[in-house]
């Protein structure tokens, strides 16, 4: 197995579809040449050709619209959101056909396309590309919305949605990019959509969380285990469209405590929205409220400021702690 | 101020059969009597089954829908242009066009009486697509399909039809310059009836025609008489050979009249002239076609007569198809959210059906 | 006092203060000579001519791109799209320019724009034109986003709106255009944005709801009152965006027990929110879950089928009843 | 096919200084030497600063910018030949003309080193936006400050700035369309840099000019030599005497070149020769406007040099003043969500105080 960052693996997972499935096909701006402006589809033009691998003009709508279009005519396309700030460009499309086609035609036509786009902070980027949205496509019914937060959960969950039937809104957190490495197998890895993940089982309290925000998670988790000898059980969402609500709920039954960590603006958010799952099928298992730890309603702050608007670790911890001591 | 010229276009106007039922011979196809007669069956039909929509949604008995009368010599001759294995893009007002795919009437009364299943046709992986009510998005649509049957070796061609309104949208650009990026095979028709409900063509853009948008994306793009089925017939015929032989992308606007009101939920007579309606009745394309046939000598009034009836039948046998009650389940859209099963749908999908059987039970002890 | 139903109410908004402000400019999709497609407004184009009452071409994007320009330029546009179905094609510009700009510039350049929709279903229209997808604007941080219910309500927030100093997303429920009329007073009547309204007290459940789904409510409460004498208090959200949950919490603080009513999709809509709210402030207060009655996550059906898939006033009947006996 | 023509349309380039200095006497406009220095004066800063700025972010002291070198003579004479009240409405690769136009050097440091503040300029009621990041929005914004100054019975007019890249977005279309059906006082201009990021032009767009995608809005359209500062001069003036005239709007393609990285995030070397980018370096504008000052006996290289040394110490203050600690307040996004107040936005604001004194307090042990 080798050491992977999350460029290296969702590279490896494009490769091997497009290497296993010649209707797989490869769309965006500066995708082939360029090998994309963060190297994530490196090298397939040299192995798949300007055919299957297209370098678009500057136009998000039209990249979705062709890309409707062709996974009508029978390919499965994966065409690139430069960055999700700009994928507002394509909403009209995606809701109006890639959403619907399927059950306004009782599934005579169906849409199988993936949508990756890099989301999120960190990066000290321009305005516009660090914004945390994910909720607004989790809204859509008919699109399956996925955010890895590993290299090895993004190839195997990359390769998933290259093979799902639907449209699917694959983001990647570009702060995770490079951020650490993790073993990838050689041979295929498929992990199933709208699934949550127990990443590690507690007792205590259940800590929620999915793409970038599953680090400063993961490193208060253990901060406050060794302070305080806590049993944390952790979930990371993995798929956001359709949202595995159940397996939060059993967490909580068991722990009846959560918190839940958030990037994006709160109000609306997928912390909402899980609380709200919460609440349905848990509520009365709950001895403190559910924590919400998240972005603030605020336009997304350029990166002279951002850090103190992302959570880090350490609002963790103390989320984490107020809980436990509600 | 003077400089160097670099680069010139033009756009040309094509009208074979004019209004008075004129042909310009030297233009005219050469078309058999067969091929002649069943394009009028078509736009016979086309006419008819709108007339009885109208009624129908007046008598309360259909919902809203786009009228397409004065419209049947444009998606008519292109669909009977095409070949079984080309895609058709409609927009919304391409009634005889979808016939002629292989719609069944049916289909678009249970479309327009608010049930999905209008949508499904009954070839399997049909090579149209159901109305494109959001405007503009069919035209990129189109360029991946084109992009995609070339791709597959396949010698399919799109045809994609959008209104005159519809070209003021964004997506109608990029989608063109993709198409001409790609050199894909596909024809792009606009209908233009000189309305987008209520804003005329020239509150629309003040371009001198809708074709030379075509030139933005730099494809060749023509204007065509409307409501000439020949012109329609040549223009289209030709556009797809350039497409097969792998020369690109065309865009033709075909000049109509939109003759009835923008759906049956909207009122002309806020916005244009009963003058202006009645001079576009001069031009429509129906009288025209079927004098050209009696020129011909392929047609005459007891023909004529027989070709009412029978299309007059078949569009009743439809309407009653339509009336007989479906017993389509309500619960059908849980089955085609997803491709794949998902517990949180299947949940709700439960809490409806307990939810509509306790509304039901709820209705029988009021009344 | 006259009776007016909502679109003339709506319509007499627009008249009074084009009226009072040449700097308001109406533009939009057939809103000039057509007066709009449902006729919210007729009429302007006489009063106040082609320089202020615009039809525009067919561009949703175009009409939200311009009506920035307009803003920034000191007049306060109040566009159209004409059915929120197609208000996805602006969520580019309104995202990166209108909620944004304010924020990006301290201040220094303000977007006082309105932007009107209907939305919802209920009226027997063709596909994309009954959605109810409200809480896609509502988590754009920096717009505002309000859902009224009556015509008295939707005149006094539409007059708030076009004063606000940042951009509105005015969410008409064309449902409720004719349903019903209402005393709405000559004199201006001006309703603050970002507080709901507790249009009934009560002591034994709090009825949540907004838009269009205020009448199924209403009725849902005035049975459940006479069948069991409960006591109800009833909130009208009013604004979805800033959303104004103390209201909501101080209810369920005193009441126990909560129902929204919602017309959207459940997964990730206002319902969710308002839940979490109440798990953020007064979860210690529940003596039932948040009982979430929604739309279904189902691409919104044809109106063939749509009636069962509208919350009723007996489902909602129901609901209460579930939640009072919990 | 035979047909009768109904419209025609040409694209003419301008181009009045080449790149060996030569001048077309005949085309060459009346300016004055202070005017002529001033412009060149202004290129040379803009240069500079750019020089600068790739320097300070190299060794981490600056963002990720989008150079401007070899593009000061598109910009810079538009926004000289531009009126006070009129609006100038930038992409993102408009340094020089944003300079001109009254941004501060420090406030284009600060806002590429992340900090809003860099977006406030130091007159009320600025006449300038913000860099507009999301591609062809400003189009269509320019098309609403051009109707409004002309609503409000101003004078003013707006000119307006995309790439080459950028006229593949609906948004572009759109944008024009609106202006056009408008008249409304408006001159765009695309920088055609032959990029975008990695995508060269004829991949963008197969169409023989940039220019002639305004002939699909109907309005007037040309291209230019964008690295001859006298054909942008004379192009845009007499497009704001359109303008001004109510003569509408004007879209003018300026032909360049990206001589640098796209932004300092992007290695050229994936996609470009370096053998391209030296033939480049022949048509850039400096060497041909500084001999051509040269040649109008206006010039020298004392001149030269004691520019030179004024630039650099104007960018040197302005480096310093950018790096003298400005203790902006970590809260201010939450100031200026709203224009008005909302108890959950406060209530987060407080939230955001305790957070980040605690994480402070956190730090603070740790270290
Ligand atoms: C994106 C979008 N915006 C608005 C509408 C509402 N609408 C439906 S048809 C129509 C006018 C269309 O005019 P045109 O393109 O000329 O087609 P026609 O109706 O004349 O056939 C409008 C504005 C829509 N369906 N989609
Ligand atoms: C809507 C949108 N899509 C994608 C991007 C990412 N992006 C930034 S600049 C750029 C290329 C722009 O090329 P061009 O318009 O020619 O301008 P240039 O950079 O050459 O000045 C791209 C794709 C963006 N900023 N906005
Ligand atoms: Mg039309
Ligand atoms: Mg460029």
């Amino acid at each position: 197995m080798a050491k992977l960052n999350m460029v290296q693996a969702i590279n490896m997972a494009l490769k091997q579809e497009m290497a296993k499935d010649n209707r797989v096909i490869v769309l965006g701006e500066d995708v082939a040449q360029d090998g994309g402006v963060f190297r994530l589809t490196d090298g397939l033009l040299d192995d798949f050709g300007k055919e299957r691998v297209i370098d678009t003009p500057l136009a998000e709508s039209g990249i979705i619209g062709t890309s409707i279009g062709m996974a009508m005519a029978g390919l499965r396309p994966v065409c690139e959101m430069q960055f999700s700030g700009f994928s507002y460009l394509m909403m009209g499309q995606f809701e109006a056909h890639a959403t619907r086609m399927r059950s306004r035609t009782h599934g005579q036509i169906t849409l199988p396309l993936v949508v990756r786009m890099p989301y999120g902070g960190g990066v000290r980027a321009l305005e516009h590309h660090s914004e945390s949205r994910e909720a607004t496509y989790a809204h859509l019914p008919g699109s399956k919305v996925i955010t890895p937060s590993s290299p090895r959960n993004a190839r195997a969950l990359l390769i998933a949605a290259i093979r799902d039937p639907d449209p699917v809104v694959f983001m990647e957190p570009k702060h995770s990019y490079r951020a650490f490495r993790e073993e990838v197998p050689e041979e295929e890895e498929v992990m199933p959509i709208g699934v949550a993940q127990v990443v590690q089982e507690g007792t205590d309290l259940t800590l929620v969380s999915w793409g970038a925000m599953m680090r400063p998670a993961l490193k208060a988790a253990a901060e406050v285990e060794k302070k305080r000898g806590t049993s944390i059980e952790i979930i990371d969402m993995l798929t956001i469209s359709p949202l595995d609500g159940d397996t939060v709920c059993r967490s909580v039954q068991k722990t009846g405590r959560c918190v839940i960590v958030q990037e994006a603006p709160r109000s609306y958010g997928v912390s909402s929205e899980i609380t709200a799952r919460i609440n349905d099928k848990s509520l009365m298992y709950l001895e403190a409220p559910v924590k919400r730890l998240t972005g603030y309603d605020v336009v997304t702050p350029y990166f002279g400021r951002e850090k103190n608007y992302i959570p880090s670790a350490s609002r963790v911890v103390r989320g984490i702690e107020e809980t436990l001591d509600f | 101020m003077p400089k160097k010229e670099i680069a010139k276009f033009s756009i040309s106007h094509l009208q074979i059969l004019d209004e008075k039922a004129k042909v310009d011979t030297k233009l005219e196809p050469d078309l058999s009597e067969e091929y002649l007669v069943n394009m009028y069956r078509w736009m016979r039909l086309a006419r008819e089954l709108d007339e009885r929509m109208l009624k129908l949604q007046r008598q309360g008995r259909l919902g809203t829908f786009p009228p397409n009368t004065g419209q049947e010599a444009i998606s008519i001759p292109a669909a009977l242009a095409m070949q079984d294995n080309d895609w058709f893009l409609g927009a919304f007002r391409e009634l005889g066009g979808r016939l002629v795919r292989g719609e069944p009437l049916t289909s678009t009364l249970h479309y327009y009486n608010g049930w999905e299943e209008g949508n499904i046709l009954p070839m399997d992986n049909p090579r149209m697509t159901p109305t494109s009510v959001v405007i503009g998005c069919q035209i990129q649509h189109a360029a991946g399909t084109a992009y995609a049957s070339r791709y597959k070796g396949e010698d399919a061609a799109t045809v994609c039809f959008i209104g005159d309104g519809g070209t003021s949208e964004g997506d109608f650009y990029e989608g063109l310059n993709f198409a001409a990026v790609w050199k894909a095979p596909v024809v792009y028709i606009c209908q233009n009836n000189q309305w987008a409900i209520s804003v005329p063509r020239e509150v629309q853009t003040i371009t001198e025609t809708i074709a030379q948008k075509g030139i933005a994306a730099g494809m060749p793009c023509l204007q065509v008489d409307g409501n000439d089925p020949l012109a329609v017939h040549v223009a289209v015929t030709e556009a797809l050979e350039r497409a097969r032989k792998g020369e690109g992308p065309t865009f033709i606007e075909a000049v109509t009249y939109r003759l009835m009101m923008h759906t049956t939920a909207d009122d002309p007579k806020k916005y244009r002239s009963e003058a202006e309606e009645k001079d576009a009745w001069t031009r429509e394309p129906m009288i025209r076609t079927k004098q050209y046939l009696i020129n011909k000598g392929y047609w005459d009034e007891a023909k004529e007569e027989a070709l009412l009836a029978e299309v007059k039948a078949q569009v009743e046998d439809a309407v009653k198809e339509f009336e007989t009650p479906h017993g389509w389940k309500e619960d059908e859209p849980f089955r085609h959210v997803y491709g794949t099963e998902h517990p949180y749908i299947t949940e709700q999908h439960q809490e409806f059906l307990r939810e509509i059987q306790a509304d039901l039970a709820k209705e029988a002890d009021h009344g």
